[in-house]
């Protein structure tokens, strides 16, 4: 049963990556787009085929610093939510500056990171790590704030700590919303690793891409592009997936 | 209340006195409630002695629930009121973890199956979960439910979600039950079966019993005695003493006795129902 | 409920306790061990700073925070539209979610060669950058909050006869909106950096275009300055929405 | 050379490409090693200031903006010194085409001109002011990466260096349709590439830093003597970069570096002479808040311990 | 069945008359429904005249929400199944918004007050608002909400959303009409009021009402005919013709023709509910 309907799922993505690659290639034959708006797909699938080596070495480092990062900040968020949601004294301390923190352009200290952590992966995944933290944290917090008082209350009659009233209520409660926000720092992760990587790195989608920016490589931005594309979206599917399984008492789709 | 003839009725022992005990196991005096201009309760008195079957009746709205969110703990009763357990003074606060409680809608957690929501209560005493679920597994076809433990909630009708509820609150083992309405969505045969079971438990473990019903029949059937509560803001109107001897038959429903109650019962609650209807209209026409 | 109960003047006080707190652990550390301005400068050397740049400052945010409302409306326009699209249209979802996760799982600054060349160097590129940057972050809220409704409670307004648009406007919308507004909230810093950080990449004006000089000029001050101005500006934004939220989500 | 090879570092002021083709060469060829030196080579990045990052302490060398950031680090008072300067002239030219309404410095007025806000915007007012044209008269915009505006038309004069963007430009328009202004034909000269370390470095170190310079001088050589080779070395840093660019980049660079004084007296010479010019120039438009102490901020010393052949390209 | 005595029980016309019409409004053949591994309906089948007062009993658990469903076009019957409405062959789907349906679970909106809540299916039909609310305002004392209309669902006792609920139903008007346990919540006197209430507004505007109940005397006294569902897979065990003569008195619960209804329904009743117990239990013994 699984079997099929896993199968049916997967050729009716590559047969819709197909129509896309059609369109496109089409699209810049027919209309003659120059190659400085948009290259052919086939000659940037060439450009990656000719240094292979380059893009999945930078795929591979790039996947490794939003990982941790996204853990990081996925764990973080969570646990900050959780603290924010049961000390109130906390959160209106803590939360104007969590939001403050939000607004520095980490962009703006590439010199501040590397000073601090060094050209390490560590940097790239604790950029990627603060990008991810804040979301999570909001939808945490808001996530437990919506439990219906009267299953709180109906724990409570039983005598239920706050770790249980927190693990077997407040936090199934707030599952789906928590995986909206991770859903979200899936992306923000891969942004926080690619900037990361341009604060004088050697290897990652963040150094390629900035490479192709400068020297006006259109081709090598959109082989880039399409690396960074083909991660995020995979990695968010991951998300989605384990999702799926986790909050299946809310699909309504 | 219909007859109610049951596969196995098992072995009834004899009721205990309803008489009131020299200590009763709770106490209420003075309880008041406000919720904002809303007075839901009102310098309400009552005991309850240790292993009585208490049924309490009245007017929708008229604070049930709320007496009932106050003695499971949930809710502080005014200032002014005052709360006894077990001889001691004490916040409603105190009574959290004392009293098993089964609330009027039934809560399950959409992500919890039949016995894993049946389980809740034992889980957060402890039990571990595998001993838990074998245990509730036992009880699944006494609540005609055997069979549906995998299912969630959303895939059960009105009635087994009530009754998955009403498992749920069982296993949580206290001296003090609080059922609001338990039975209010089974189908007559259904209820008769479980009020039968309900007395059973009640007998052999000795369980002190506070329950809310819409069904005179039902509290006459089931109680030592019955409360009647006044319309909003709700207080004890009539404390109705049932002195039908135990155990109490299907039958009884046609007895004297049993009519000559529900009379008087119905007289009280039917004058609190003009009541509130009347203050609802009274109300209306000021506007 | 809770929210309404919470005096707000005890939660303004924590909130100054806690900047108080913060500016106080930043001024000593900088002080006591005698940072160089370029590694970190104290506090009050950066609001002696603004205030001697308070006219540039003002311009730059004027400037920055255009291009970030703009784009904050355009993106919850487009968020929004086209999560009501989906719940419209269950088969755009399909289409539209995949191409959504893959157009924004490249950062944005990656585009930002991209869009400059497209929308050129001024005040529209950012708008389209910030756009982009919101509208995915409103879509998946708001696509979650659409989905977070009881079946139970659609199948009744069915029962109603009411179209998809009946159901939508009636009872998926509020169901929706505290999600929503979460993910408005987060956005609006979002949508402030987003400009600030094009700016640095090429612009005519703005805060990211001060900071952007003054790192090469190595004033670190002025850098700070810009920021501490650039998180007024999206804490002022942030609170903006969040005073709405507590407004429209009367019944939480 | 000791025993045990020193940890240092070299930061770049952006990312491997045959710019920096000689440090790679003599990082390939063990010349570091050679001399006792265990040197990573950190590329830089956007918003990355090497001056920062060396004066700090987080990199032992930099090869930062040129002598407008150096003065403007010292300026500001960060502890760096300027050990050597890599290309000699003026890296960049404005852009305009052959066909098109500008023919003179004059033609700029009402015209729009992009430029980089990061020293070359200098240049231009200096150009500019030499031949007596207002700045404001000038619709002068910040550049952006790409140079499609200019090839599009929306662009009179851009910037470029001759390395990189002028390439691309040609690439996508003939050389000989393009007209150029160079900064040396209006007497300015703006040095740029610098080589520093800091202050502790060069007072406390001063053995490690010669050696540097001589691995280094080494390296260049070899990259000038095999350019291919050099390429290939960079290449194998940077594998997506295109080879015919890089081969350009390196001949290119090789001009600007054995440009002017560097032709007599070997590459990263400190001219003196240049170093002032563009101090006072600085100076008069303002860039710098006071006169800067020159002999402080540039130390010859260390490059003229190398022996003159070795200089040499 | 308690005695209501109401404070204005209004002018009762004669009930129209319960035979079988030539045409009946809904007819249902062979309506079977199953849920993954569980069949809910099996071969169901019933007719319904115009103007007629249906009721349903069954055990819990039976399918009586499922049929609802149904008819009320949110689920589609298995293939096979035959629906007939207003004498044309649908699809359960073209019944959307053509019945006026009360779920079983209130399913008040929380972000709308009493008033609004109860307006809900006016709005979707296109009533301007304040034209809604002035028509909702004036129903409230009927249904004992007079004063709550600013209320919102969280702030009401479980009988009163149950009324908000029915009063949304009944602003919705249509033909047919499909209550779920309407009067499962409330008190005996409220109940009885909300009967008469019920009886007097189908005889007004002749809407015909298909109405679950678990209770057997509700079911008799308001019924023109009752339905007895089986055990799950539920089908129509019995049709049973409630030939009292309207306007129904309260004291009728005490006569011997519905005594003599009420013992054959429970015997019906009771002989399925013990189905479905018993198959519970197999079900158990076989895993
Ligand atoms: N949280 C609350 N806020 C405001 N008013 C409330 C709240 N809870 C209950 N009330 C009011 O208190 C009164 C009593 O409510 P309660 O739920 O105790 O009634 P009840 O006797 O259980 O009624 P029912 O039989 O209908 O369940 C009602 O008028 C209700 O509106
Ligand atoms: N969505 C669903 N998925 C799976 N099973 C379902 C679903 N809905 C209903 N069922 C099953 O169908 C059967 C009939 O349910 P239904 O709600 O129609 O019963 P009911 O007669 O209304 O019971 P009650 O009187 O308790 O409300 C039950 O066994 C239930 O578990
Ligand atoms: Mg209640
Ligand atoms: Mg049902």
């Amino acid at each position: 049963m699984a079997m099929p309907d896993w199968l049916r799922k997967l050729i009716r993505l590559l047969l819709g990556l197909a129509i896309a690659a059609v369109i496109w290639e089409g699209a810049v034959l027919l209309f003659g787009i120059r190659p400085y708006y948009l290259p052919r797909l086939s000659t940037i699938l060439m450009s990656i085929a000719a240094t292979p080596r380059a893009y999945v070495d930078g795929f591979l480092r790039t996947l490794a610093e939003t990982l941790i990062g996204f853990a990081a900040g996925g764990a973080f968020g969570v646990f900050i939510g959780i603290a924010f949601f049961r000390v109130r004294a906390l959160r209106e301390m803590v939360f104007p500056i969590f939001v403050v923190s939000q607004t520095i352009p980490v962009i703006a200290f590439g010199a501040l990171v590397v000073l601090w952590f060094g050209n390490t992966l560590l940097a790239k995944a604790i950029i990627a790590f603060y990008l991810t933290f804040f979301p999570v944290t909001v939808n945490t917090l808001l996530g437990l704030e919506t439990v219906d008082p009267k299953q709180v209350d109906l724990m409570r009659s039983f005598g239920a700590s706050n770790r249980q009233l927190l693990l077997r209520l407040q936090l199934p409660t707030a599952l789906p919303q928590i995986f909206v926000a991770l859903r979200l720092a899936a992306s923000l992760s891969l942004v926080g690793a690619i900037v990361g990587e341009w604060f004088g790195d050697t290897t990652g989608l963040g150094v390629l891409l900035l490479q192709a920016m400068f020297t006006e490589n259109v081709v090598a931005i959109w082989a880039t592009l399409l690396a960074a594309a083909l991660l995020g979206t995979g990695f968010y599917a991951v998300v989605a997936a384990v999702e799926r399984r986790l909050v299946f008492w809310n699909a309504e789709q | 209340m219909q007859a109610a003839r049951l596969p196995n009725p098992g072995p009834t022992t004899e009721a205990p006195q309803a008489q009131p005990k020299p200590e009763p196991l709770l106490e209420m005096r003075a309880v008041s409630k406000t919720f904002g201009a809303v007075a839901a309760l009102s310098g309400l008195q009552a005991n309850i002695a240790p292993g009585e079957f208490v049924t309490v009746v009245g007017p929708s709205g008229c604070g049930k629930s709320t007496l009932f969110n106050i003695v499971a703990g949930l809710e502080e009763p005014d200032a002014g009121g005052i709360l006894r357990f077990e001889g001691k003074s004490c916040h409603a606060a105190d009574l959290l973890g004392r009293v098993s409680f089964m609330p009027q809608r039934d809560l399950l957690f959409p992500w919890r199956n039949v016995v894993d929501n049946a389980i809740l209560a034992l889980e957060v005493e402890g039990m571990p979960r595998d001993q838990a679920r074998a245990k509730a597994l036992k009880m699944l076809p006494e609540f005609g439910l055997a069979g549906f433990e995998k299912q969630y909630p959303n895939q059960l009708s009105g009635g087994m979600r009530q009754r998955v509820a009403l498992m749920r609150t069982f296993l949580f083992e206290r001296d003090l039950m609080l059922l609001d309405e338990p039975f209010g969505a089974l189908d007559a045969l259904t209820r008769a079966m479980m009020q039968r079971w309900l007395l059973d438990v009640w007998q052999k473990y000795r369980r002190t019993i506070l329950f809310i019903t819409h069904d005179v029949d039902e509290a006459i059937f089931l109680g030592d005695r019955v409360l009647v509560m006044t319309a909003r803001p709700g207080s004890v109107k009539l404390e109705q003493v049932v002195d039908l001897p135990r155990p109490r038959r299907p039958e009884i429903v046609t007895s004297p006795e049993f009519i000559r109650l529900k009379r008087t019962l119905l007289d009280a609650i039917e004058e609190e129902s003009m009541k509130s209807f009347q203050s609802s209209i009274a109300q209306e026409k000021s506007q | 409920m809770s929210r309404a109960l919470a005096s707000p003047s005890l939660a303004v006080q924590r909130g100054i306790l806690g900047a108080v707190l913060l500016i106080a652990c930043w001024e000593g550390l900088a002080r006591g061990l005698h940072l160089p301005a370029y590694v970190l400068p104290a506090v009050s050397d950066i609001l002696v700073g603004l205030w001697s740049k308070r006219a540039i400052l003002i311009d730059a945010a004027g400037y920055t925070l255009l291009e970030a409302l703009v784009g904050y409306g355009l993106g919850c326009l487009i968020g929004i539209g086209l999560a009501v699209a989906i719940a419209l249209a269950p088969a755009l979802r399909a289409a539209i979610l995949p191409l959504a996760t893959a157009i924004n799982s490249v950062p944005v600054v990656g585009y930002s060669p991209l869009i400059l060349l497209w929308f050129g160097i001024g005040v529209s590129s950012k708008i389209v950058m910030v756009a982009m940057a919101v509208s995915f972050t409103v879509l998946l809220s708001m696509l979650a909050g659409l989905d977070r409704v009881d079946r139970r409670a659609v199948d009744l307004m069915k029962s109603f006869g009411a179209s998809r648009f009946g159901v939508l406007w009636r009872l998926r919308l509020p169901t929706a909106l505290p999600l929503l507004l979460a993910g408005m909230r987060v956005s609006t810093v979002r949508s402030v950096i987003v400009a600030i950080v094009t700016e640095m990449l090429g612009a005519q004006g703005g805060l990211g275009w001060v900071i952007y000089q003054a790192v090469l000029q190595i004033d670190f001050v002025q850098v700070w300055s810009a920021i501490f101005v650039a998180s007024a500006a999206s804490l002022a934004f942030f609170g903006l929405i969040g005073f709405l939220e507590r407004k429209l989500l009367f019944w939480t | 050379p000791a025993a045990e090879p020193q940890k240092a570092s070299l930061r770049l002021k952006w990312l491997p490409q045959a710019q920096f083709a000689g440090f790679y060469v003599a990082a390939a060829k063990g010349y570091y090693k050679a001399e006792g030196i265990d040197l990573t080579i950190n590329p830089g990045g956007p918003n990355l200031l090497t001056e920062n990052l060396v004066a700090t302490g987080a990199d032992t060398f930099g090869l930062s903006g040129g002598t407008d950031s150096v003065f403007a680090a010292r300026d500001k008072g960060l502890p760096i010194v300027c050990i050597g300067v890599s290309h000699q002239i003026t890296p960049f030219i404005f852009v305009t085409r052959k066909d098109g309404p500008v023919k003179t410095l004059q033609d700029f007025k009402g015209k729009t001109v992009t430029t980089w806000f990061t020293g070359a915007n200098h240049v231009l007012n200096g150009m500019l002011a030499k031949e007596g044209v207002k700045a404001d008269e000038v619709k002068i915009q910040p550049q952006q990466v790409s140079v499609t505006p200019f090839v599009d038309g929306n662009v009179d004069v851009i910037t470029a260096t001759y390395y990189n963007e002028f390439y691309t430009i040609q690439s996508r328009m003939p050389k000989d349709s393009l007209k150029t202004f160079v900064a040396e034909d209006y007497g300015i000269t703006f040095p740029r590439d610098t080589l520093i370390v800091a202050e502790a470095t060069a007072k406390e170190k001063p053995e490690l830093v010669k050696a540097f310079l001589r691995a280094s001088l080494k390296g260049w050589k070899d990259a000038f003597a095999d350019p291919k080779g050099a390429v290939d070395t960079v290449m194998a840093a940077a594998p997506t970069l295109d080879r015919a660019q890089q081969e350009f980049m390196l001949t290119e660079v090789k001009r600007l570096m054995t440009a002017g004084a560097a032709a007599k007296n070997g590459m990263f010479w400190i001219d003196a002479d240049a170093v002032k010019t563009a101090h006072d120039f600085f100076l008069k438009y303002g860039v710098i808040s006071k006169p800067l102490d020159l002999v402080a901020a540039y130390d010859a010393s260390f490059i003229q311990s190398v022996p003159l052949a070795d200089r040499l390209p």
